[in-house]
């Protein structure tokens, strides 16, 4: 077996014992409805990890996602309120939007040589003060069309629904492990990740693949800005404070290193699953105070990445020695 | 002075920055350099931006020495509720002002000293080994109030946000006194060439015998206490610990102050005085926005195109347009450093 | 009975008062609380409404982050059959999606507050500043209508300047601070209204670092009645407040149990009083009253 | 071979320039290549080599000059432009991406894909077959960085010779390549010269340019100094083309004064680490130099990474010469037994790039003192400039970045960092590697001199002429087992070759 992949299989095999844990306690977290409820609450979050998992992969960073998709419901809900144009049209507006705020965000960050970490940050500023002034308040979406996305469900045995948008989810990772691990795109990716400089002498197109990546992340912050939509049937500037830290959350804990280079699609969505089920268990606790659930929440974060990293550490080893 | 001189041409671009800025604020706002003495103390607003600057420019202090490790400390904020929280609730409980402050200083201390473990021992990246103290800290921080707002009378520990010595508002004098004996701690000793080797190459300063992990763990810890002494201003300035908002993402305004201030997330060179700069640059932006009297909607569009613009100037990349129409030799020396690294 | 309690946060004292008093509320009953902590975030709290639901809770108490984008996670709630009830703020949802609502009018606050100063200055000439709550959030976008409509066609009184101060104490003070600054050292500024309470408590004490007397040369007017606006007030610092009451739950619990007993629909919304509060009503008793609340 | 003298040029460079602040790093170079002949670039540790080549590529802009391909000018504005004109490049350090998998970086930017999936079937397989040409048979499917850097360099060789259609540049690639690799390479040169290829081939090793190439072009302090067919010049005039100069000393000398009179200075007994290396014992004598022999990968680096407590031993124990024992379970406890390191890569492990040459010297010493008495800025760069002279450091002054130099003037500043330690144990992992003649025969010299002064040193080396010339006893190295040891008369090519050899342990004694 391949060394490359113990991340990977050490976060699969924590997320089942730890889903085995929580199911002796409360048996209903088996249940096809928290399956389900897994798979749709976090939809939002798992595409925008996607995104997150190649800017990543790339050795850089994404701050402006959270506020992306705020600025994406604003701007939809705002649209259909103001203007008569379909929600598929507005749609395609918006993604053409974020996937070039992404792009100018890339272009800043190759051609300025400036960090990602900043030009991102100031990203972040930015598409929030943009949905501000679209519209402070919370803006309803009352088109039939999202009545209709909203209905579209596979209703599994046990009640539990695999919505549109949980499906989404799913299909935006199989899109995007193909696009991370069978393109050159991808390889790219993991290239740029491994030594910006060396990657260059070897001949990878820097400025395209960095536009390429951001782009990327824009326009899947804007699909899910969508999703988040559809979701709350809403637009509203306040909303998906932090989720880039969630976001980034869900690719370490997936087994992507940070500082690029390495990592797969598919732990990402381990590691969005992992932090839902946490936020699951706490809730089905239902015990825990607002100070107690952070405090859990940093402690159950750190157990993960210790437990991962030791069960890498102590699986290489083991290797060494047995030669 | 050469050695003034390599001074004046690291930070230069951060002071004109200020300059700029200030005068722009002074131009819509005339009477900004109206400066008295209101209650035995300064009052005014470039006063404020000195003032209200003092929490940014603390955690500046520490981030940079972090980030000049080429690690990132994403929990001062919490750790500054956290701190401020125990201050409150020390001096509430009846401890004296000493006693309180030794213990707001040792849990930033503490809190350091775990983030510095996580990257340094377990090897966890800075940003997630910090981002669980950023999630944690907050609810540690509400865990010692109880979710309220813990309030306190004690004129000492007021004294910290809200004093003055020789007129002079004492958080500026706290961080001014603290840039400058850390300035004079690292450079005076060999920690300033440490830290940057350890920085630029970790492997390569351990091998050469660097004891990279104590290190390392020195950084982060004094990050910490940079925090605390922010958090105990803070909460002295309201007279009360509010742990759900105190330094409430600071921890970008900080990072930000140190990248304004021409230090490398990279790690490596840097510059304390430089983001002490940026630091004020930011709080002039801040203070200058609510001088203007825009409608609060349009706050963050303005701090983010100032800032951008700020950056972009900075950016190396400019840099380069800038010597290719001066002719600077010296200009291209950073340039061809930055695109090539044999 | 066991009933989720979907909490927005924690983020300011009162609403930790909240939480303390729905959990006291529901241990007098014996009802088996089971509280979610959603960190301000919309999502977190779908997905604890969805997790109560999976769970098969009696009932589930919601405090709404936003009003907007409830109506599926409702829906579904209702064909569970499990009863919601709103807590201090609305959902723009259709009413038979939820039991009842309880809470006070956010608008009628901000135009108690706005009223009180109508009163109070008797067609005196003022200029008003204003300190906003979170920008985008609705007591913000709602107490300030509410003042603005108490306060027009009064065109003794200017409102000179907004600013948000984010609701909490620090922002408050360093507002205020350019407010004054910008004001002329604030002979310019006759009245501050604050969204809340805490923005009030920090630019009191930056209006006295500015060498001026809080509640005689700057009025000041706020909303939420916490028990440190009553120190103040007491002190003769602030002028009046508007009580939003923390105890949401005990109403709400009794009409759920109305409810569960004999299926007795209570009305669509239980408005709670928005009391004003000055300084004739004796700031420090109230305080002494309040100060135990977790507030 | 010489018929390609007369062709016209497949490459050719007029007046190149290039201007480093400080540094005029080329001035108006000129050079042709031919088709069908390998074309050494020589010159000292500076001269302009490594420039000159990632001008020629694009990796660099030029500041003046023109270059023609067939004739017509070209401007490559990158390596890819450069790849697509048919110019496969080796720079010098392995410039390969340690986490993709050695298939990943043989195909990088030119994968086999179907319908624009990229078909990891068919670029393992290819990835397989290409390196069967270089005898390396190993699992494509791992990351790069399992593989030593001698695996690395002979797979960022097969990567240029893929991408080169007209003109294959190897910059230093028999750097870290050991007898048995260099001629597989060249094997594959020459088959690449039939074909018609042009070949840039820059090395430091005399012997090896006299064997493959047909012309050399030597510059010097960026300058040019001549082009010369191979069969018409000798190595004397060679080297005095190079250095501008006459070598003072002949680097063979056998001037072994000293053999260990000093007493015992360290011993190691039963020293191992699992996994790394077998358990070894080792005696060294104050004034003595070790030298260690060995195919790549046999675990000569790790025997000093275990001396030096990089990887902690785990296993045995360490004595200095009055048997008191020495805790070894870091580098720090090996410092302060006054041992010094030079590792082998130098990129990774040696230099901090950014700072500059003065504090890359200081290092090591401060990190001894302490962090609080630092070491005067006038000292540091008393001290620099010691050695810049003592060493023959390139480089404008002591302030420049480290990271700027040329890679042999590194390997000087990584040498000089431990000589100021002073250290009673020196371990050198490949010193001479990436050193040009002149500056190869002075550290040579050093290694000697400091021998004499009583310090014990470890030498491990691919060159064997060289540990001949200064070793007082050889240690072979074979799969992770220290196999034999030579001393005295016994210390001489053959044996030692034989000892790598040899298919069972007790081969020689
Ligand atoms: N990016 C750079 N910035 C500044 N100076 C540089 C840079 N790259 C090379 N130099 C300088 O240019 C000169 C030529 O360096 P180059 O790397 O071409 O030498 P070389 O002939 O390849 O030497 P070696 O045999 O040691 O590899 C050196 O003096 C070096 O210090
Ligand atoms: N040809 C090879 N095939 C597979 N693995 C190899 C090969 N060469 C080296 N390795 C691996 O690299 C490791 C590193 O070896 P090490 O660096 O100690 O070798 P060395 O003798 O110092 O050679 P050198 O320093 O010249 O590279 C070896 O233990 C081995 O696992
Ligand atoms: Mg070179
Ligand atoms: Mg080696």
């Amino acid at each position: 077996m391949n060394a490359r992949f113990l991340p990977l299989l050490a976060t699969l095999a924590i997320f089942l014992v730890a889903y085995a844990i929580c199911y002796a306690q409360y048996p209903a977290m088996l249940s096809t409805r928290v399956i389900g409820n897994l798979l749709t609450d976090n939809a939002f979050l798992g595409i925008v990890a996607v995104g997150m998992t190649f800017v990543i992969l790339s050795g850089g960073i994404d701050l402006s996602v959270g506020s992306v998709i705020a600025f994406a419901g604003v701007f939809i809900a705002v649209m259909l309120r103001d203007t008569g144009l379909h929600p598929l049209v507005v749609f395609a507006l918006l993604l053409t939007l974020t996937t070039l705020f992404g792009a100018a965000m890339g272009a800043t960050i190759h051609f300025l040589e400036m960090p990602p970490f900043i030009v991102t940050l100031a990203g972040m500023f930015l598409a929030r003060g943009m949905a501000y002034v679209l519209s402070i308040d919370s803006v309803p979406i009352t088109h039939e069309f999202y009545d209709t996305l909203q209905k579209i469900y596979w209703l599994m045995p046990g009640k539990g629904r695999l919505t549109l948008i949980g499906g989404l989810m799913l299909l935006v990772f199989v899109a995007g492990a193909l696009l991370a691990h069978r393109t050159r795109f991808g390889m790219n990716v993991y290239a740029v990740g491994g030594g910006t400089h060396t990657a260059a002498l070897m001949g990878v197109p820097l400025g395209r693949t960095t536009v390429g990546i951001y782009a990327l992340s824009g326009f899947l912050a804007g699909l899910a800005g969508i999703v988040f939509s559809i979701y709350t049937s809403a637009g509203y500037s306040l909303a998906t404070v932090g989720v880039e830290l969630d976001a980034i959350a869900a690719v370490v804990i997936g087994g992507t290193l940070l500082t690029g280079g390495s990592g797969f699609v598919a732990g990402t969505l381990i590691g969005v699953m992992i932090m839902g089920l946490i936020q699951t268990y706490i809730i089905f606790d239902g015990t825990l105070s607002s100070w107690w659930t952070k405090i859990l929440i940093g402690m159950l974060l750190f157990a993960f990445i210790v437990l991962q990293k030791g069960l890498v550490w102590t699986t290489a080893k083991r290797r060494i020695a047995g030669g | 002075m050469s050695g003034l001189g390599v001074f004046f041409r690291r930070i230069w671009p951060q002071l004109l920055t200020l300059a700029v800025i200030v005068g722009l604020i002074s131009v819509m706002f005339p009477g900004f350099f109206d400066i008295s003495i209101a209650n035995g103390r300064l009052y005014g607003s470039p006063i404020d931006i000195l003032n209200r600057g003092a929490p940014v420019a603390l955690l500046a202090i520490g981030m940079t020495l972090v980030i000049a490790t080429r690690g990132i400390d994403l929990s001062v904020g919490a750790v500054m509720a956290i701190c401020g929280a125990v201050s409150a609730w020390g001096i509430t409980a009846g401890y004296g002002l000493g006693a309180t402050l030794l213990m707001a200083l040792s849990a930033g201390l503490a809190c350091g000293l775990w983030n510095g473990l996580l990257v340094a021992v377990l090897g966890i990246q800075p940003i997630v080994a910090t981002l669980i103290l950023m999630v944690a800290g907050r609810g540690i921080a509400q865990l010692i109030t109880e979710g309220a707002i813990l309030t306190f009378n004690h004129e000492g520990l007021i004294f910290f946000g809200s004093g003055s010595i020789l007129s002079v508002p004492t958080p500026v004098v706290i961080w001014v006194l603290t840039g400058a004996l850390v300035t004079l701690v690292v450079r005076r000793s060999a920690l300033g060439m440490l830290i940057e080797a350890i920085g630029v190459n970790l492997r390569a300063s351990t091998l050469a015998g660097v004891n990279t992990r104590v290190l390392l763990i020195a950084v982060y810890m004094a990050s910490g206490l940079c925090a605390s002494l922010a958090g105990v201003i803070a909460a002295a300035d309201i007279r009360g610990a509010d742990a759900n908002n105190a330094g409430l993402w600071l921890e970008l305004d900080a990072i930000l102050a140190v990248v304004i201030g021409g230090t490398s997330l990279l790690g490596g060179r840097f510059s304390l005085i430089a983001s002490l700069v940026g630091a004020l640059v930011i709080q002039a932006v801040n203070t200058g926005i609510l001088l203007s009297g825009f409608p609060p909607e349009f706050n963050l569009i303005i701090k983010a195109v100032i800032i951008l613009i700020i950056l972009v100037l900075q950016s190396p990349a400019m840099r380069t347009l800038l010597v290719f129409f001066s002719r600077d030799p010296r200009g291209v020396a950073e340039t061809e450093k930055e695109t090539v690294t044999p | 009975q066991t009933v989720g309690f979907s909490q927005i946060g924690s983020e300011s004292g009162w609403r930790a008062a909240e939480t303390t008093l729905t959990q006291q509320q529901a241990k007098e009953r014996g009802i088996d609380l089971k509280f979610a902590d959603a960190q301000q975030k919309q999502e977190n709290q779908i997905k604890a409404l969805r997790s109560f639901i999976a769970q098969g809770v009696d009932a589930i108490l919601l405090a709404p982050v936003v009003a907007t984008g409830w109506d599926s996670v409702l829906e579904e709630a209702k064909e569970a059959d499990i009863p919601v009830i709103l807590l201090d703020r609305m959902v723009d949802s259709s009413d038979d999606l939820y039991l009842t609502a309880v809470g006070s009018d956010l608008v009628h606050e901000g135009n108690v507050a706005g009223q009180w100063l109508v009163d109070e200055l008797g067609g005196k000439d003022c200029n008003v500043v204003e300190l906003q709550g979170t920008t985008g959030s609705s007591p913000a976008i709602d107490r300030k209508n509410g003042f603005e409509q108490a306060i027009k066609g009064h065109d003794n009184i200017k409102l000179i300047r907004s600013q948000t101060g984010d609701f909490t104490r620090t922002k408050g003070k360093e507002v205020m601070e350019s407010f004054l600054k910008a004001e002329d050292g604030g002979k310019n500024i006759c009245a501050l209204y604050a969204h809340n309470d805490d923005m009030a408590v920090g630019a009191i004490q930056a209006i006295k670092e500015a060498g001026l007397k809080p509640g005689e040369d700057i009025l000041v007017v706020s909303i939420d009645a916490v028990p440190d606006i009553f120190q103040a007030m007491a002190a003769g610092e602030a002028n009046a407040t508007v009580e939003l009451t923390p105890n949401m739950a005990g109403p709400a619990f009794d009409a759920l149990a109305a409810y569960t007993k004999d299926g007795t629909m209570p009305p669509k919304f239980i408005q709670t009083e928005s009391k004003l509060y000055t300084k004739d009503d004796d700031p420090m008793k109230v305080y002494e009253e309040k100060k135990d609340l977790g507030y | 071979m010489p018929e390609s003298d007369a062709s016209q040029p497949l490459l050719r460079a007029r007046g190149v320039r290039k201007v480093f602040p400080g540094t005029i790093a080329l001035d108006g170079v000129d050079f042709s290549l031919a088709a069908g002949e390998v074309h050494a670039l020589l010159g000292e540790n500076g001269a302009g080599k490594s420039t000159l080549i990632k001008c020629l590529t694009g990796a660099y802009r030029r500041d003046g000059g023109e270059i023609l391909l067939d004739g017509k000018a070209i401007d490559p504005k990158g390596t890819v432009d450069a790849q697509n004109y048919g110019i496969g490049t080796v720079y010098q350090e392995v410039n390969l991406l340690a986490n993709l998998t050695v298939a990943e970086n043989l195909s990088l930017g030119h994968q086999p894909t179907r319908f624009g999936m990229i078909s990891t079937r068919r670029m393992n397989a290819h990835a397989r077959e290409v390196l069967s040409h270089y005898g390396l048979e190993i699992d494509v499917t791992r990351t790069l960085d399992s593989y030593s850097v001698a695996v690395q360099q002979v797979i960022a060789i097969a990567r240029a010779v893929t991408l080169s259609g007209k003109v294959l540049i190897l910059d230093e690639p028999t750097a870290s390549l050991d007898a048995q690799e260099v001629e597989m390479l060249f094997t594959v040169i020459r088959s690449l010269r039939e074909r018609g290829l042009g070949i840039v081939f820059i090395s430091h090793f005399l012997d090896q340019i006299f064997r493959i190439c047909d012309r050399l072009t030597v510059l010097r302090n960026g300058r040019l100094v001549g082009t010369e067919t191979t069969s018409a010049i000798d190595r004397v005039d060679l080297v005095n083309m190079m250095l501008g100069r006459e070598l003072e000393h002949e680097v063979r000398s056998h001037g072994k004064i000293h053999s260990g009179t000093g007493g015992t200075r360290l011993s190691f007994s039963g020293f191992g680490r699992r996994g790394r290396i077998e358990p070894f014992n080792l005696e060294i004598q104050a004034g003595e130099v070790v030298g260690v022999a060995g195919l790549l990968g046999s675990g000569r680096t790790e025997t000093a990474e275990v001396l030096f407590g990089v990887a902690a031993h785990d296993s045995g124990k360490a004595t200095d010469g009055d048997g008191t024992a020495l805790n070894l379970a870091s580098p720090r406890d090996a410092i302060a037994a006054g041992f010094g390191f030079c590792p082998e890569d130098r990129k990774t492990d040696g230099v901090i790039a950014d700072l500059s040459v003065r504090e890359n010297i200081a290092l090591a010493l401060q990190a001894r003192i302490g962090w609080m008495r630092r070491i005067s800025d006038r000292e540091q760069k008393a001290m620099a400039n010691d050695y810049i002279r003592k060493l023959d450091i390139r480089t404008p002054d002591a302030e420049k970045p480290v990271g700027l130099l040329s890679g042999g003037n590194q390997q000087k500043v990584m040498l000089a960092r431990w000589l100021v330690t002073n250290p009673s144990f020196l371990i050198l992992d490949e010193p001479t590697r990436g050193i040009d003649v002149g500056a190869h025969a002075e550290i040579i010299r050093l290694i000697e001199d400091l021998c004499t002064q009583g310090m014990s040193l470890l030498v491990i080396s691919s060159e064997l002429d060289e540990l001949v010339a200064y070793s007082h006893r050889v240690i072979v190295v074979r799969d992770r087992h220290h196999v034999a040891e030579l001393t005295g008369a016994d210390i001489t090519t053959d044996n030692m070759v034989r000892a790598i050899a040899a298919p069972d342990r007790e081969a020689v004694a």
